[in-house]
């Protein structure tokens, strides 16, 4: 019986059988912790740029505007998103926070991530000379310096930059208790 | 059957006499591949020795009913089920280091080894024996692995498990050779020197 | 991937040569590059063998699996696909072109087990080409399997004339020499290559 | 447990599966090779050297040729008459053995006979070496010494004497000649297992020029060919060739030879020895090269133990049959 014909073709569709069930359990088992980790890396790969020490996010708001960004276990921070309308359309701005509220970077969407804003101009928005200027600072730093703050405005494009700028001072001021927990030791609010 | 001790022969062949990579030479492959740290080699190795003990035992299981004429393509079967198991439990519980083996983990299915194993041992012997054959080899393959991973790192970024080792000026400006190409293949010439000299496996 | 097929084909063929670069297929390598007849032979069984493969497992990908969402049957099923494709295709040979048979044939039977034909099937998904740049690619992998096979037989004859100490004839020497073909083959990465 | 991704799994793999063994089943069965089933038997007879001795590629060549009618039963001389004899009762067919081969070195100048031309750094590779003026040896015809025949024999019968010359095992030797193809230089040959003498020279020069490069060589004297009592032996290109057939490797030539060129493989000679039957009449004084025998005329001679080789000669002359050969021989001589 072990040699014949039919027994040839048999045992091989008899093994494919047993192998496609199996195979297909395991996709089932571990599809859920896949996608859990697909997230992870997809998170991580978005707000990597602003809280890079995070390895872990966990939304805090209905809307996903802010996030708590963890290492391990311990809280090391929060992100914050807006879109506030600039020149040619919303300029999505993505924040980290560390936990004394202070700026720790800031990522503006590029042109490819949908920014409509006119190139050369609102666009250099994006660039590191106009972000680097939100590090460290708390809210009340963050306005542009015609309105009396700290950030500088990119020439000819003061839309855009009131854009950024009052974006993340406003959603740093709507969620203040979220993001701030510990108080600065010498914060002279 | 066989005696007790040569019973414990397969397994311990395994490791040196006939080490698979290194006096058999079949399963280079992931031995010059993966090693570039010794952290992703014992991963590979654990891979690769899971896949490896799996398919000799279920061969040996169930290989009276095998029919000659088409034991390959269902060892192929049975191999390729154990990978994929490793494959997608990998890509759930160890998403960096799979990340790093890339298209390895599913390479394992051609692995020179497992394949050899099955149709020279595990075809012809006991559940327990294979079992055995499949763990010494295992050990074999992951000891070579480990050695390989370990030094490579250790040239190539003067870190042992990523903690450092060599002094801060090494690591600063450490031998690249090590973790290229070039380099794998130069380590394992000399480690097949070493072994000649040694003597292993005449 | 908006490599045009000539890049694709160069970048197989030289910048990521599938033995040197990447270290897949390096069992038939060692095992069959002690001469150079031998080398053409089972890089001629490679190319055929590997030109099939990646048609089929393209065509059962995009046409089955990525449908039906089995895509973790992907790494069965294209073994399974090749195995049978080469036992065919040998006993198709030794049926009606036998000196073919002969002269490649012995090496079929070792291509199961090459590790390269199964690799080009995962970079073809992985790199998502469509059917033209799979073939160009298969291509250009066998082309790079064949150059380095046979560059190395070369060597690998002058080696066994060479007076070399006892512990490092055979495979230790070889090794070096594969290093030393490995590190000229480095100098390709400056052009452009698949990450 | 998602039962839809199952079935889909399961009839993907299973029915991919199943149409791969039903295509293995057809083609196996409509694809399968007539091979001759005698073919396959006569394969599994042949020992499976490989060595082409049998002038085809190997033992599948050679299998088929003699399935297919073309090739002689007998041209296997590794396997010799044993194997023969099998082929035939496959091919039901009478078989007259082929006579079994060893394989001798006719070079007997080694390191120390024969001395380097040049210093040579080149491979240690006889075919390589051959390339560069014919050698280091100042013999240009001689074995070079760098044990290419070593390699390439398939039972490992050859090893590399210290004196730079390969010492054949005869006992594992299989003659299957492929040490005598590879040989760049021609200093082996095959001679039939029972022959005892052979010429152990290649070199085409004569006397002096010879007597410059090797001590040992045959200066193409060609006494051999005169003592020979069979005539076996002619000169051709200042080399005596040596008519197997006719040989009766009675040893004369060896041991008349000025330069000792010829070898002989007996392990011992046997002596002559004249019992009383002996009448005196000096016939084997006469046909006696060597001068062994002495004793007055009309009465019983006496054969003198240290003179005599053992060729024989006398003992075919005698006309009474008077002498008969005693001692050990490795084969027996071809008494009348």
């Amino acid at each position: 019986m072990k040699d014949s014909r039919t027994w040839m073709v048999l045992s091989l569709f008899i093994t494919c059988l047993i192998s496609a069930f199996a195979l297909s359990q395991i996709y089932n088992l571990t599809l859920p912790q896949i996608e859990y980790q697909r997230n992870v890396a997809g998170l991580k790969a978005a707000f990597g740029t602003v809280m890079p020490e995070a390895d872990r996010f966990e939304p805090a708001t209905p809307d996903s505007s802010v996030w708590l960004a963890f290492k391990g276990e311990t809280r090391i921070g929060s992100i914050i998103k807006t879109a506030k309308q600039g020149y040619g359309g919303p300029v999505p701005v993505t924040a980290g926070v560390d936990l004394q509220g202070r700026i720790v970077a800031i990522k503006v969407a590029s042109a490819a991530e949908g920014l409509k804003e006119t190139p050369g101009l609102g666009l250099k928005a994006t660039e590191p000379e106009f972000r680097d200027q939100f590090r460290g600072k708390t809210a009340a730093e963050i306005r542009l310096t015609k309105d009396g703050g700290t950030i500088q405005a990119i020439t000819g494009a003061t839309i855009t930059s009131r854009a950024v700028t009052d974006g993340v001072r406003e959603t740093l001021e709507k969620y203040r208790e979220m993001l701030i927990l510990q108080q600065e030791p010498d914060s002279e609010q | 059957m066989n005696s007790k001790p040569s019973r414990i022969s397969y397994l311990t062949s395994g490791i040196i006499k006939e080490n698979p990579t290194l006096i058999l030479m079949i399963g280079l492959c992931p031995t010059l591949a993966t090693t570039v740290t010794a952290r992703d080699a014992l991963g590979m190795a654990a891979a690769a020795s899971f896949v490896l003990i799996c398919s000799n035992i279920a061969i040996s299981a169930i290989r009276k009913l095998v029919p000659d004429s088409v034991r390959i393509p269902i060892f192929i079967i049975i191999i390729s089920t154990f990978v994929t198991i490793i494959d997608y439990v990998m890509q759930a519980y160890q998403p960096d280091l799979y990340r790093v083996l890339g298209v390895f983990v599913p390479l394992i299915v051609v692995n020179c080894i497992i394949l050899g194993r099955a149709e020279a041992f595990a075809y012809h012997h006991g559940i327990f024996d294979s079992f055995l054959d499949g763990l010494g080899k295992s050990l074999g393959f992951t000891l070579v692995l480990f050695i390989m991973g370990s030094l490579r790192e250790l040239f190539g970024a003067g870190t042992f498990f990523g903690s450092p080792v060599l002094p801060a000026a090494y690591r600063s400006a450490p031998m690249l050779f090590a973790i290229f190409p070039p380099g794998a293949f130069l380590l394992i010439g000399l480690l097949k020197a070493l072994v000649n000299k040694l003597g292993w496996g005449r | 991937m908006k490599l045009n097929p000539g890049q694709i084909f160069l970048a197989a063929f030289l910048v990521n040569n599938i033995i040197l670069m990447r270290f897949i297929g390096l069992c038939p390598f060692f095992g069959v590059s002690t001469s150079v007849s031998t080398s053409i032979g089972m890089s001629a069984a490679v190319l055929f063998v590997m030109l099939l493969a990646s048609w089929v497992s393209w065509v059962l990908y995009h046409a089955m699996l990525l449908p039906l969402g089995l895509v973790f049957l992907r790494t069965a099923v294209f073994i399974l696909v090749i195995a049978a494709l080469v036992q065919f295709v040998e006993m198709f040979l030794k049926r009606y072109i036998r000196n073919l048979y002969s002269a490649m044939g012995i090496y079929l039977p070792l291509i199961t087990t090459n590790c390269a034909i199964l690799a080009v099937t995962f970079f073809n998904i992985n790199y998502n080409f469509n059917l033209l740049q799979a073939t160009v690619f298969a291509l250009g992998t066998a082309a790079g399997f064949a150059l380095a096979i046979i560059l190395f037989a070369a060597i690998r004859e002058r080696l066994d004339d060479a007076p070399i100490s006892p512990a490092f004839k055979g495979y230790p020497i070889a090794f070096i020499g594969a290093a030393l073909v490995s590190l000229a083959f480095m100098g390709f990465t400056a052009l452009f290559g698949i990450s | 447990m998602d039962w839809s991704l199952i079935i889909k799994s399961l009839v993907t793999l299973g029915g991919l599966g199943l149409i791969l063994g039903v295509i293995l089943l057809i083609a196996s069965i409509k694809l399968a090779v007539k091979v001759d089933e005698r073919e396959a038997r006569i394969r599994s007879v042949l020992p499976g050297a490989n060595c082409g001795a049998c002038g085809y590629p190997g033992c599948d060549g050679y299998a088929a040729a003699i399935a297919a009618g073309k090739a002689p039963l007998n041209s296997c001389s590794v396997g010799g008459p044993e194997v023969a004899r099998k082929i035939g009762e496959i091919m039901g067919q009478e078989v007259t053995a082929a006579e079994p081969k060893v394989a001798v070195l006719i070079c007997r100048g080694g390191k120390n006979e024969a001395p380097l031309r040049f210093q040579y750094k080149g491979a240690q590779n006889c075919r390589q070496a051959a390339l560069l003026l014919g050698g280091p040896k100042a013999c240009i015809y001689g074995c070079v010494g760098f044990g290419h025949c070593v390699t390439v024999c398939p039972v490992q019968a050859i090893r590399m004497g210290e004196n730079r010359l390969p010492i054949i095992d005869e006992r594992k030797c299989i003659g299957c000649g492929r040490c005598v193809t590879e040989c760049p230089k021609g200093t082996l040959t095959l001679i039939p297992r029972r022959k005892l003498i052979y010429l152990a020279c290649v070199s085409h020069d004569r006397g002096r020029a010879v007597k410059e490069v090797c001590s040992v060589g045959c200066i193409a004297c060609g006494l051999c060919t005169r003592v020979c009592p069979v005539g076996a032996l002619r000169m051709e290109n200042n080399l005596p060739v040596m008519d197997f057939q006719k040989c009766i490797d009675c040893g004369i030539c060896a041991h008349k030879c000025p330069t000792k060129s010829f070898i002989d493989r007996a392990p011992g000679r046997p002596k002559a020895s004249i019992n009383p039957r002996c009448t005196g009449c000096g016939e084997c004084v006469k046909v006696c090269q060597f001068k062994a025998i002495e004793g007055e005329p009309g009465k019983q001679h006496r054969v003198i133990p240290e003179k005599c080789i053992g060729c024989g000669q006398c003992v075919l002359v005698c006309p009474v049959k008077a002498i008969d050969l005693v001692g050990a021989l490795g084969h027996s001589v071809k008494t009348i």
